[in-house]
C-alpha cells in the first residue's frame, strides 16, 4: 500500500519532484492571493455592521484556518515519518513547522487589529484567540525541540512525537478553552458572529483561503528542498550542487 | 535460572527502588514542596492582603504553583537514570517499557504529588479559600497532579538527552497542562459558590484515565528517541 | 527458509549505515556472529565503535539497514531478543545511592531473574564484604565490578560489552576473559570493544571487525 | 470599486490604521518568511561546500602522517 510513497522516499527523487511542483503552487498562490486581496480590499461591499474594518477578514480567516491545517499537515507527516520510517516525511514536517508558526502569528496579530476597533481592546481572552495562542506555543515547542537536537534524524523523531501528542491534545485544549471562556465571558463584550455574507464578500475570502493554502504548499516545497539538501550533504548529487554553488 | 518474573513484580521492583533512592536523597522530596509553598506565599505580598481578592484568586494561585512545582521536580525524573546508564538497562529489559515507565512516574507522583496534596489545605487557609472548596481543592489535586506527572514525563523523556532542557521543557509541556488547570480551578470556584462540581471532576478523571493509557507509550517512544 | 541449525548466526548485521551529525560512521556494514564467536570491534576514536554496539543492542536505530536475531529482524522480535541480550555500556547502570547488593538485585530482577543469591554472585567478583556498601563509596573498579557481576548470573546468549575492562585490574581482566571463553564454548557470543590487550583471548579465538575513520 | 477616491481607500471608513496595520504586518511577515525560505538553499549549499574543503584538508593532514 505504501509502495508508491516509498519510491518518493529517495531523496533525489523527492527533491526533483518538489522542484517540478513548486512553480505550480507558487503561481497559483500569487494569482489567487493577488486577485483575492485586491477584490477584497477594493471591490467587496462594506459590511453594514463593521464598516470597512471587516476587510481584515480576507487575511485573518485564511491565516487562522491555514494555521490549523498546517499543524494537521505537520502532524500527519510526522506520523508517516515515525510509523513507516520515511525520512522525506520527517523533512516535510520540519519544513512546515516555521510556516505554520508564522501563519498562527499572523492570525493572532490580525485578530488583535480587528479586535481593537470592534471590541475596543487589542486582546480579549476569547476562546478562539486563546486557542490560537496555545497553538502558537505548540508550534514554538516543536520548532525549539527540533532545533535543540544536534542529530537531525533524532530531532525529527522527537519533534514528531511532540507534534502527535499536540494533535491529540488540540481538541481537548480547544474544548476546554471554549468551555472556560463561555464561563468567564464578561457580558459587555459581544463577539459579532460573521454576519451572513453575500457572494461578493465570500468569493474573495474563498480565493484567499485557497491561495494561502497554495502559498503554504509552495513555501513548504522550498523549505523541503533545502532540508533535503542539508540532510543529504554526504551524497554525491548534493555535493555536485554544492560545488556548482561554490564556483558560481 | 528462573526468569519468570511477572509484570507486577517488575513494576514493584522499580517503584521500590525509586522510592528507596528518594528516601536516601531527601532533598528531592522537600525542594519542590518548599517551592510550592514559597510561590504561594509570595502572591499575597504581590497583590495585597485583602481577603476578598485572595479568596477570588486562591484556586488559580494554588494550581499554577502546583503546575510549576510539578515541572520543577519532573526535570530530574529520568536525568539520573540517563546519566548513570540505568535507563539503557531499562530500555533493554525484557519487561515492557510502558510498565517500567509507569512505575517511575508513579514513584515521582508519590514523592512530589502526594506531599503537595497534603500541604494544600494549609495554603488554602493562608489564601482565605472558601471553606466549602477545601474538598474540591484536594480532590482536583488528587486527580489532576497524576495527569501533570504523566503529561510532563513525555516532555522530560523528549529532552532528557539535551544539555539545556529546562526552558524548553516549560515550552513543551505547559500548553498541555492548560485543560487540567481550567477544569480544576473551575471546580474549586464552583465548590466555593456551593454549586455542584462533579462534572469538572469527571472530566479531570477522564483526562487521568486517558493519559494513564496513552502517556506511557509516548514516554517510552520518546525515551527510545532521546537516548539514541 | 533457514533451518535452526548450529551454524545459524545469532546476530547479524545487514547493510548497516550509521550517520551521526551528517558524518557517515560506517556504510553498508554486514557481518554474522555465530554461537561461539568472540568478536572485538576495533578502530580509532570516533570511528563508531560504540554506535555500532548500540545499534546491535537495539538502543540506536541505524540510518539504514537492520540487525537480525536468529534470522529474524530484531524489530519483529524485540522481546525475545532482549531476553537473550546482556548489554553493558560505557555507563555502568549502577546507582550510587544504593548498595552493591541492591544494585545487583535490581539489575537482575529487571532482567527477569528472581532466584539469585546476590552474596554468592558478589563473591565471584571479589566484592565479598562490600554487599552493604553504598555504590557511591566504592572505588571505580569495584563500581565496575558491581555492574559486571551480572555476567555471572545470566542465561543470555548474546553479550554486548562496551569497554568491559575499564578500571579492572590485571587479575580481574583474566577472570573476565576466562568467563568469556566459557560463555562462548557454551554456545554464546561476546561482542565487545576494548583498548586493552587480552592475554587469554587471542587471534584464532578472537574475531576482529575493523572500523576505519571515515572522512565523508 | 467601492471607494470614491484614493484618499477614501486609504482611510477605509475611519478604520485605515487598523486595516493597513493588519495587511502591512501580514505581508511583511510573509515577505520575511519567503525570503528566509528562499535563502536557505543557498546557505545549505555553501555550508556543504565549506565542509567539503574542511574534509579535504583533514584527509591531507592524515595522509601526511601515515
Amino acid at each position: 500500500m505504501w509502495k508508491w510513497l516509498n519510491s518518493y522516499a529517495d531523496p533525489q527523487r523527492s527533491y526533483n519532484l518538489a522542484g517540478t511542483l513548486l512553480p505550480w503552487f507558487a503561481g497559483l498562490a500569487i494569482a489567487l492571493i493577488g486577485v483575492g486581496t485586491i477584490w477584497g480590499l477594493l471591490f467587496a461591499p462594506m459590511d453594514y455592521q463593521q464598516g470597512d474594518s471587516f476587510r481584515i477578514i480576507y487575511i485573518h480567516v485564511p491565516a487562522a484556518s491555514m494555521s490549523m491545517a498546517a499543524y494537521m499537515g505537520m502532524a500527519t507527516a510526522s506520523f508517516i515519518g515515525i510509523v513507516w520510517q520515511i525520512k522525506a516525511a520527517d523533512w516535510a514536517a520540519a519544513s512546515i513547522a516555521p510556516i505554520g508558526a508564522v501563519m498562527t502569528f499572523i492570525a493572532l496579530f490580525t485578530g488583535a487589529t480587528w479586535g481593537k476597533p470592534m471590541w475596543g481592546t487589542w486582546w480579549v481572552w476569547d476562546a478562539r484567540l486563546t486557542s490560537e495562542l496555545v497553538l502558537l506555543f505548540l508550534y514554538l515547542g516543536v520548532i525549539a525541540l527540533y532545533a535543540s537536537f544536534e542529530d537531525k534524524v533524532l530531532a525529527a523523531r522527537a519533534a514528531g512525537i511532540l507534534a502527535i501528542v499536540g494533535v491529540i491534545n488540540i481538541p481537548i485544549i480547544k474544548y476546554s478553552v471554549e468551555w472556560w471562556s463561555s464561563l468567564h465571558q464578561p457580558a459587555t463584550i459581544k463577539i459579532t458572529e460573521e454576519s451572513t455574507m453575500t457572494g461578493d464578500m465570500l468569493y474573495p475570502l474563498l480565493m484567499n483561503i485557497f491561495g494561502f493554502g497554495m502559498m503554504i504548499g509552495a513555501l513548504t516545497l522550498v523549505r523541503f528542498r533545502a532540508e533535503v539538501l542539508a540532510r543529504n550533504g554526504m551524497r554525491p548529487w548534493v555535493r555536485e550542487l554544492a560545488n556548482a554553488e561554490a564556483t558560481k | 535460572m528462573n526468569r519468570g518474573i511477572s509484570y507486577t513484580s517488575a513494576f514493584m521492583t522499580l517503584l521500590k527502588r525509586d522510592l528507596q533512592i528518594a528516601v536516601r536523597h531527601r532533598g528531592d522530596i522537600f525542594n519542590p514542596l518548599l517551592f510550592f509553598i514559597i510561590v504561594v506565599t509570595l502572591f499575597p505580598l504581590g497583590i495585597g492582603p485583602e481577603p476578598n481578592i485572595l479568596t477570588r484568586v486562591a484556586p488559580g494561585i494554588i494550581w499554577v504553583a502546583a503546575l510549576l512545582a510539578s515541572m520543577l521536580s519532573l526535570e530530574r525524573l529520568f536525568k539520573a537514570d540517563f546519566s548513570d546508564g540505568s535507563l539503557e538497562q531499562m530500555l533493554l529489559s525484557p519487561q515492557p517499557l510502558p510498565i517500567l515507565v509507569l512505575a517511575k512516574v508513579l514513584a515521582h507522583w508519590i514523592l512530589t504529588g502526594v506531599p503537595l496534596i497534603l500541604v494544600s489545605p494549609l495554603l488554602a487557609v493562608l489564601l482565605h479559600l472558601e471553606s466549602s472548596s477545601y474538598v474540591a481543592l484536594m480532590a482536583t489535586l488528587a486527580l489532576g497532579t497524576p495527569v501533570l506527572s504523566l503529561l510532563g514525563a513525555i516532555g522530560v523523556a523528549l529532552t532528557v538527552g539535551l544539555r539545556k532542557g529546562g526552558v524548553l521543557l516549560t515550552l513543551l509541556i505547559l500548553p498541555l497542562y492548560i485543560p487540567v488547570l481550567i477544569f480544576a480551578t473551575s471546580a474549586i470556584d464552583a465548590a466555593g459558590m456551593n454549586l455542584p462540581y462533579d462534572g469538572q471532576l469527571a472530566i479531570i478523571g477522564a483526562m487521568l484515565v486517558g493519559s494513564l493509557i496513552m502517556a506511557p507509550f509516548a514516554i517510552g517512544a520518546s525515551l527510545r528517541v532521546s537516548t539514541n | 527458509m533457514t533451518q535452526t541449525t548450529s551454524t545459524q548466526p545469532l546476530v547479524s548485521a545487514n547493510n548497516l549505515t550509521c550517520i551521526r551529525e551528517e558524518r557517515v560512521l560506517f556504510d553498508e556494514l554486514s557481518f554474522d556472529i555465530h554461537p561461539g564467536d568472540i568478536v572485538q570491534i576495533e578502530g580509532p576514536n570516533g570511528a563508531g565503535k560504540t554506535s555500532l554496539l548500540r545499534i546491535l543492542a537495539g538502543l540506536s536505530r541505524p540510518y539504514s539497514g537492520d540487525t537480525s536475531y536468529l534470522g529474524k529482524s530484531v524489530h519483529r522480535c524485540r522481546d525475545e531478543f532482549n531476553e537473550d541480550l546482556l548489554y553493558l555500556g560505557h555507563l555502568a547502570g549502577v546507582k550510587s545511592e544504593l548498595t552493591a547488593e541492591e544494585n545487583l538485585n535490581f539489575n537482575l530482577r529487571i532482567s527477569g531473574y528472581d532466584d539469585h543469591n546476590t552474596t554468592d554472585i558478589l563473591a565471584k567478583v571479589n566484592l565479598s564484604g562490600f554487599e552493604e556498601a553504598l555504590a557511591g563509596h566504592l572505588s571505580a573498579g569495584q563500581h565496575r565490578r558491581t555492574a559486571l557481576a551480572r555476567l555471572w548470573h545470566t542465561n543470555c546468549k548474546i553479550w554486548i560489552l562496551d569497554e568491559p575492562f575499564t578500571a579492572i585490574d590485571k587479575k580481574g581482566v583474566e577472570e573476565l576473559e576466562r568467563l568469556f571463553i566459557e560463555h562462548a564454548n557454551n554456545g554464546g557470543c561476546v561482542i565487545m570493544t576494548t583498548h586493552q590487550d587480552m592475554s587469554l583471548i587471542t587471534e584464532p579465538r578472537l574475531t576482529k571487525i575493523k572500523l576505519e575513520y571515515q572522512f565523508v | 470599486m467601492k471607494f470614491d477616491s484614493f484618499a477614501d481607500f486609504i482611510d477605509m471608513g475611519g478604520y485605515g490604521f487598523f486595516v493597513w496595520l493588519a495587511y502591512g504586518v501580514t505581508f511583511g511577515c510573509l515577505g520575511i518568511l519567503i525570503l528566509h525560505s528562499l535563502s536557505q538553499k543557498k546557505k545549505v549549499l555553501t555550508e556543504i561546500a565549506k565542509k567539503m574543503t574542511r574534509e579535504d584538508r583533514l584527509k591531507e593532514s592524515r595522509g601526511k602522517k601515515s
